[in-house]
């Protein structure tokens, strides 16, 4: 209804292939930002900016990391929680090392230490599927978990065994540590976001993501057109894990402020999981999709009936979420096997092809 | 050097000087084991007969017991609650086939297993709701369940062995041996091994796949509610329980996904290994090794022989 | 309505000899001692009953199995066996008998994905996509949309394939391995579960793409007129013997053929 | 009549004029392996020229006759272009004609050389090239299976580029040969011969001097003020004078872009995709788009066709007073509004009008109701009345003044008359000069002092000032009784129903009137869906009584409007039947415009008439029919007949609103 195609011809490939080939995808997008730079930044609170969007954006980077991996390349992994982790302790221990470097690089750096690990656990990708592979991963994931406890240098031997960010800042402006605002965070969680989500869709819109995809689709059929399994897959591991690295690394240094080993539990994995599975598997706006209904539904939960004056304790809030939770995971794979994304999609095409139902 | 010997050396001489400490080690080991292997059983069970990797199966365990311990609370005679608490495995089963399963036929297994995480939220959730979240004490004496422990005198040393040790590991291979029987003597039983290999096969048998399915599943909760019992009556319950029972998957994967035995036997492995890696090479580690040490052996498995102990060698057709 | 200019060309130099190939899966003998050779520009049949070996000696071609024995000769290189890769890359393209198409993708990403081998653009390209990367992409994307034209699949080169109907899948599949402008493509019953028109379209295409592309085709199929037809050279299999090897009349004259379709009891689906 | 200054009086001239003028703006695309191929003036000068010089080089010359065969493709017009830069003529024929026809175009035009689209056209021309003595070499597009053929005569479009490119560079005084040879042309001369499939006999070649189509073209621009930016759909058929104007002469007038579907059914997509600002189309094309959208809709979910059904009624109220500018009350204005967003602008852009400016419809009659429906969506849709002889333009509809019965005001620089007999006539710059190699009906249909005879009857509405036509002028005839009978007339009215596609009334000399009815497959069939009749065949659907039912419903509104118009009360219907087979050109039914041959039918399913005149309730037929591939078969069925009660004309008389 609201698009209108006429006159939208292409007359190159490069337009063809555009990610947003039609107009109003475009202007939608334009909007959107605008709404996330300009928009929300000044309206924002501290609760939205610090409560619900800084996490849901780097809960979204994650998803889209783990996407990548098991929604493109068709490798299931219950590691993202390590992963995180990995990237948050790479990125206590550069900063401290090397306090004068800007953070946020330091921050983008971490993911390839998480990336170095991703790989490394990958390795078994070769001879295993599915599954086996998900034990394997679990295996990265406890052992990880292990060494956050037990390796005192990881996190520089403070007696609470815990992260403790430091006050960092950028041309005098504080990024992270407890001086530094909400705003300040929230833009730079956005702007990173933003970035590798571009990135992201520029991979899986080109050859890259279409190895991946085939590997996922019919890996024999990949390898007779001469795509390297081991390859492809470990370069799933790596992006996948440098994602969740970075969003490992922000979710510690500008969102908590300070963390435990336990932050990046199995449960962790399983949540960003849940994230791509309701989300849509294969597809980045999915990973959005799932990110802000797993994490804002709980929000809702204990704001809703306080919003009705009923009181509710946040246990039992805790407890309604994982049966909401729970019901909902099984019913969009009963529904919608395919997850948000898809009835987005759905959604879009009749409104392309309104009046008409097809 | 010095580490070389640390590693491959000490640990045996300790072994050698402490005969006592090696056995109780391994008897420890045997009974977690054992745990593990029931554990890995219900998944053997649910994948064999419906292909389902059945993530929620150490949730399943907590579940069963606390409803147990819940019930008994409430003031329900023990074993009325045992019963009762056996009635509410068949519901879920039957709930888990009719609004779940058969909906999700033909789903890629994919689907199917993180379906089955969606099950493990949602009785995390519900248990809490209902019994509350915190740690409960299995009502074992009222199950007459033995306690205390023989204390054996020997081996320059003493090894105890606790009464409820005991009785777990004698009732876990009661219950496989009554599995065994169930499968290879019963109609019912020869049907889900028919199952196993082809879906037209156990129609032929005259036993419709949902049936099989409530069957199965309902077989699983009655192997969670005993491990749920034994695994309680030795610490206590809580849904740490449910990290602990991903150890299944490690077992699994030597043991093989949809072999009875090899659940059995990779349990022991993976029991007896980790506690005596614990117990010898820990401390090298600083300790702890137990949570992961069990994986790392299942990786080692998957690179090295990844159809696990028993599992047939997949060959793939084009 | 076979071109006199491939006649010519099928007694061409051998491109792909297989000697003495035999293979065994456990106690059971696909393949044993075959050997038959493919000549450049030519249409080669492998027919045999179920259970010949067909796919198996396919499979061996480019590199799925290992075969225990035996040696295949491809472009003047001896080698003991082949792995996917390096026959991919030495430009040995590949359909299945039942479709082994990326079902998730579109038909032009598929046949993009043929592409693969020949795009080089390295990963910080592909991070950005633009400049180099995107001048690939569109140079490829161009000789893809020919193989798309040429295959007269325009009309749904963005659905996903799994929701076409088996004829298009298989072209689709057709066009994947295309997209790789192989030296010898393998087809494996390319026509198998197909209607009669789908039969005539799948024919002419295999024909042009032997005219048009040159290309060196060995293909397996049941319907044996097509092979008749089709074919300049004939190589026939049973219980995973060579039983014959020649010109179609040759073979359909040949005693052993005629038992091994009409005495045998095991199926003959011709 | 004012003519135009030499150095633009020919199409390469302006063709040169445009590349020089606004060479960077698209002149031409073609939607070809998967995006919009475009070709800028420079760039389609460049290709002209490069295949003008290879024809020059194959031998063709000034004053010869080659013919072009195909569906609209980029390549087709420049080789229109690159001929007429040599001084040869073009000749098109229809990609769909039968070899019979192609047979009869190629030889009387004695074309010396075709340029083709691909192996089907060759096949055609191959197969009877016997009978033409006078063809050459076949230059062809699309090389796809034309591998094995005989290339001595066969030679592919590029290469025939390649000859003139390697020509222009090979010799320095080429290029300057080929402009002055440009130049030689003169307005005066003859541009092309477009052969008519006349209603009734063989085709004519009509020959019109560039200085016909092109001060048509400029007439035709500034009257609707076309301009560069104009976007244009080439669909339908090449050898059509109306497709010869509106993607050729009046892009190369007014510098605008004219764009090629990919395939000829992925035209309204394409549509889509272009967004075209001025769109041309017969009756038919509209009733297609709007049957297409009426089935649709009817599968639509109740709430989505209630909402549909009530923003057409607002449309059909207010629609075509607010598109004129008319004054109306606020309500509606906010109506329309909600509906335009709902509705009208979804919908004109699933058909790719969005954008249109102007959009004509022409060739017949267009049904009021179709018409409302357009204009109610905004749609600025006019009505023009054209010929070949008059290189199209003879009257249209200024904006702002539109009637539905009418088909507008005498076109710029063009003379009406009705004759005595009330026939048509007109006067204009755009008149033919013959009929080729054919004086007598040249003399026949042009007097001496320039008028033509349009062979249409009609009169200026006294009411609008502008041309009405009834019917073909030989057609009109009356019953024996004296009343008037304008069988075309009545034909239209029933084809204005979406049930029904080609009606053919009978009754001149007969004691009354009847009709035999052709089915729409698409609206039938899909009536027959959602009634679940069971049909196997169209013979089994057309002979359904059901449809009879209905389509004895049609008529009997029909028969009612009728009573209302004095004149025609007498001629209501009394007897109808549905014919059992769609009225097709191949069968020579049809003229390739779609125009009923309705002598030719009569004859044909003579048993059909007798026995509506003979009161019989059913009738045996046998026809023969010619498939795609061109051999024949017979079918043969027995057609049941109806009777209808006729209205009596209202007391009071006048036409009711």
């Amino acid at each position: 209804m609201l698009y209108r195609e006429a006159g939208q011809y292409k007359t190159s490939y490069a337009a063809d292939m555009a990610v947003f080939p039609i107009l109003q995808d475009r202007i939608g997008l334009v909007v959107i930002l605008f709404i996330a730079f300009v928009v929300l930044p000044l309206v924002g609170n501290e609760f939205l900016l610090n409560a619900v969007l800084i996490p849901f954006l780097i809960f979204s980077l994650a998803a889209i990391g783990l996407n990548l991996l098991t929604g493109y390349a068709g490798l299931l992994s219950l590691g993202t929680g390590a992963f995180m982790g990995v990237g948050a302790y790479a990125c206590l221990k550069l900063t401290t090392t090397l306090p004068q470097v800007d953070i946020v690089v330091w921050i983008l750096v971490s993911g390839f230490f998480s990336a170095a690990v991703g790989v490394l656990f990958g390795l078994p990708s070769l001879r295993i599927k599915g599954f086996y592979l998900a034990v394997a991963t679990l295996a990265a994931q406890f052992f990880l978990e292990w060494c956050f406890i037990r390796v005192p240098w990881l996190f520089n031997y403070s007696v609470s065994g815990a992260i403790e960010v430091p006050l960092r800042t950028f041309m005098g402006i504080p990024i992270t540590g407890p001086t530094a605002t909400p705003l300040t965070r929230y833009l730079v969680v956005l702007s990173i976001v933003t970035v590798m989500t571009w990135f992201a869709s520029n991979l899986v819109h080109g050859r890259i993501g279409r190895m991946w995809m085939a590997v996922r689709d019919m890996d024999l059929a990949a390898e007779l057109i001469g795509i390297r399994l081991l390859r492809t897959k470990l370069l799933a591991f790596a992006v996948s894990s440098f994602y969740c690295g970075v969003a490992g690394a922000m979710l510690v240094f500008l969102w908590y402020g300070g963390a435990e080993a336990d932050v990046f539990a199995v449960d962790q994995s399983f949540l960003v999981l849940f994230m791509i599975i309701i989300g849509g598997l294969g597809t980045l706006i999915g990973s959005f999709f799932g990110a802000a209904l797993i994490y804002i539904l709980p929000i809702a939960l204990r704001a809703i009936p306080a919003a009705f004056g009923l009181p509710i304790r946040p246990a039992t809030a805790e407890q309604m979420t994982f049966v909401i939770v729970g019901i909902l995971i099984v019913a969009f794979l009963v529904l919608e096997p395919n997850g948000l994304a898809r009835l987005w999609q759905i959604g879009k095409q009749k409104l392309r092809i309104w009046p008409f139902p097809y | 050097m010095d580490i070389l010997h640390k590693i491959f050396i000490e640990p045996f001489l300790q072994m050698g000087t402490a005969p006592d400490l090696l056995v109780q080690t391994l008897w420890d080991g045997l009974v977690s084991g054992v745990l593990y292997s029931l554990i890995a059983l219900g998944f053997v069970l649910i994948f064999k007969a419906s292909g389902v990797f059945n993530f929620a199966q150490g949730i399943m365990v907590v579940f069963a017991a606390l409803t147990l311990v819940g019930l008994h609370e409430h003031g329900v005679p023990a074993f009325v609650a045992l019963g009762l608490t056996v009635l509410v495995m068949f519901a879920l089963a039957f709930g888990v086939e009719r609004l779940m399963l058969r909906p999700l036929v033909n789903q890629s297994s994919i689907i199917l297993f993180m379906a089955t995480f969606g099950l493990t939220y949602l009785l995390i959730g519900l248990g809490q709701l209902v019994f509350g979240g915190d740690p409960k004490v299995m009502i074992a004496k009222d199950l007459y369940l033995p306690s205390g422990a023989i204390e054996y005198k020997g081996l320059g040393g003493f090894v105890s062995l606790q009464k409820i040790d005991i009785a777990a590991v004698i009732i876990a291979s009661l219950m496989v041996a009554v599995l065994a029987v169930f499968f290879q003597r019963t109609r019912i039983g020869r049907a889900l091994r028919a199952v196993a290999d082809s879906h037209q096969a156990a129609l032929s048998v005259g036993i419709s796949l949902e049936q099989i399915w409530v069957i199965v599943w309902f077989a699983a909760g009655i192997v969670a509610l005993t491990t749920g019992i034994m695994w309680g009556a030795r610490s206590e319950v809580s849904f740490s329980l449910q990290i602990i029972a991903l150890k299944a998957l490690p077992v699994l994967i030597l043991g093989g996904f949809t072999s009875i035995p090899g659940a059995i036997v990779g349990g022991l492995i993976i029991g007896i290994g980790e506690k005596l890696g614990e117990f010898y090479w820990g401390p090298l580690l600083g300790g702890g090794i137990e949570s992961w040490l069990a994986y790392v052996i299942a990786l080692g498995f998957l690179i090295f022989r990844p159809q696990g102990l028993f599992g047939e060698k997949l060959i793939e057709r084009i | 309505m076979r071109a006199p200019s491939s006649h010519e060309l099928a007694v061409g130099e051998v491109l792909l000899a297989v000697e003495d190939v035999s293979l065994s899966f456990g106690g059971v003998r696909a393949l044993s001692e075959v050997s038959f050779n493919i000549r450049k520009g030519e249409i080669r049949a492998i027919i045999g009953p179920n259970g010949a070996g067909k796919t198996s000696m396919l499979n061996v071609v480019n590199g799925f199995y290992q075969p225990q024995s035996g040696r295949i000769v491809f472009k003047g290189e001896t080698r003991s066996q082949m792995r996917p890769y390096a026959a991919a890359q030495g430009g040995i393209a590949r359909t299945f008998q039942n479709l082994a198409l990326f079902r998730g993708m579109t038909t032009l990403d598929n046949i993009m994905a043929g592409r693969t081998l020949k795009m080089k653009r390295g990963f910080f390209w592909q991070l950005i996509r633009h400049g180099p990367a995107l001048q690939e992409e569109i140079e490829h994307r161009r000789r893809v949309e020919e193989i798309i034209d040429f295959l007269e699949i325009a009309s749904i080169r963005r659905t996903q394939v799994g929701r076409l109907p088996y004829g298009l899948q298989k072209r689709v599949e057709l066009g994947r391995a295309l997209a790789m402008e192989p030296d010898l493509l393998l087809l494996d019953e390319p026509m198998a579960g197909m209607n009669l028109e789908e039969k005539e379209d799948m024919s002419r295409f295999i024909i042009d793409v032997n005219q048009q592309y040159g290309t060196t085709i060995a293909l397996i199929e049941h319907d044996i007129g097509v092979v008749m037809d089709l074919s300049d050279r004939v190589v026939v299999l049973d219980y995973g013997r060579r039983i014959a090897d020649g010109t179609p009349d040759e073979v359909r004259r040949d005693k052993n053929v005629i038992r091994a379709y009409l005495g045998e009891p095991h199926g003959v689906s011709a | 009549m004012r003519s135009i200054d030499a150095d633009l009086d020919t199409l390469p001239k302006l063709l040169i004029r445009n590349a020089a003028a606004i060479g960077k703006r698209p002149a031409i695309r073609h939607k070809d392996l998967g995006i919009w191929q475009t070709w800028t003036w420079r760039e389609m000068l460049e290709e002209v020229r490069a295949f003008s010089v290879g024809l020059a080089e194959l031998g063709l010359e000034r004053g010869d006759k080659f013919s072009i065969v195909g569906s609209n493709r980029p390549r087709l017009y420049w080789a229109i272009c690159a001929g007429q830069a040599l001084g040869a003529v073009p000749v098109p024929a229809y990609a769909d004609a039968v070899a019979e026809e192609m047979a009869y175009i190629l030889a009387h035009s004695e074309a010396t050389l075709a340029v083709v689209e691909d192996q089907e056209q060759v096949d055609k021309i191959i197969a009877i090239s016997d009978r033409l003595p006078h063809l050459g070499r076949l230059i062809y597009d699309e090389p796809r299976g034309l591998k094995d053929y005989d290339h001595t005569r066969l030679i592919a479009f590029e290469d025939v580029q390649r000859i003139g490119r390697n020509k222009l560079a090979s010799d320095p005084q080429c290029l300057r040969r080929w402009e002055a040879g440009v130049a030689d042309g003169k307005g005066s001369d003859l541009a092309i011969i477009l052969y008519t499939s006349g209603t009734t006999g063989r085709s004519k070649g009509v020959m019109l001097t560039y200085q016909n189509v092109i001060v048509t073209a400029r007439n035709a621009n500034a009257f609707d003020r076309l301009g560069q930016r104009e976007e244009v759909v080439a669909y339908l058929p090449i050898a059509w004078i109306g497709d010869h104007i509106f993607s050729y002469v009046q892009s190369y007038a007014a510098g605008y872009c004219v764009n090629c579907p990919e395939t000829p059914d992925t035209v309204i997509d394409d549509r889509r995709e272009i967004g075209t600002t001025y769109a041309f189309a017969p009756p038919r094309v509209y009733e297609n788009l709007l049957t297409l959208t009426m089935v649709r809709m009817a599968d639509a979910g109740r709430l989505k066709r209630k909402l549909f059904d009530f923003f057409l009624g607002v449309a059909r109220r207010w629609g075509e007073q607010i598109l004129d500018g008319e004054k109306v009350p606020l309500r509606a204005r906010v109506l329309y509004a909600i509906g335009d967003l709902l509705v009208y602008g979804p919908l004109k852009n699933r058909f790719g009008l969005s954008r249109v400016r102007v959009a004509y419809t022409a060739g017949e009659a267009i049904g009021p109701e179709i018409f409302r429906f357009y204009r109610g969506l905004g749609l600025n849709l006019k009505q023009l009345y054209g010929q070949t002889e008059a290189s199209v333009y003879i009257s249209a509809q200024p904006d702002g003044e539109i009637d539905r019965e009418t088909v507008g005001k005498p076109s710029p620089e063009v003379e009406i008359k009705i004759s005595e007999s009330g026939e048509v006539l007109f006067r204009s710059p755009g008149v033919f000069i013959g009929y080729y190699k054919d004086p007598e009906k040249t003399a026949e249909v042009r007097t001496p002092d320039g008028w033509v005879h349009t062979g249409d009857a009609g009169f200026i509405d006294p009411k609008t000032g502008q041309l009405k036509i009834i019917d073909r002028a030989k057609d009109v005839g009356r019953l024996k009784d004296g009343t008037l009978f304008a069988p075309k007339y009545i034909e239209n009215k029933l084809k204005f129903y979406p049930n029904i596609r080609e009606a053919v009334a009978l009754g001149a000399g007969r004691d009354f009137v009847c009709v035999m009815v052709n089915i729409d497959l698409t609206a039938v069939g899909s009536w027959a869906e959602r009634n679940n009749v069971v049909y196997g065949s169209y013979q089994e659907l057309a002979g359904n009584p059901l449809v009879y039912a209905m389509i004895a419903q049609h008529i009997d509104e029909l028969n009612r409007s009728l009573a209302e118009e004095p004149a025609m009360a007498g001629a209501q219907i009394r007897r109808f039947l549905v014919l059992h087979k769609e009225l097709d050109p191949d069968d020579g039914e049809l003229t390739r415009t779609q125009k009923i041959r309705r002598g030719f039918i009569a004859e044909r399913y003579a048993p059909l008439v007798d026995a509506l005149y003979s009161g019989a309730t059913a009738a045996d037929v046998s026809t023969q029919v010619t498939f795609e591939d061109g051999h024949k078969g017979m079918i043969t069925a027995r057609v049941a007949i109806r009777d209808m009660q006729p209205h009596a004309a209202p007391a009071q008389i006048g036409r009711a609103a």
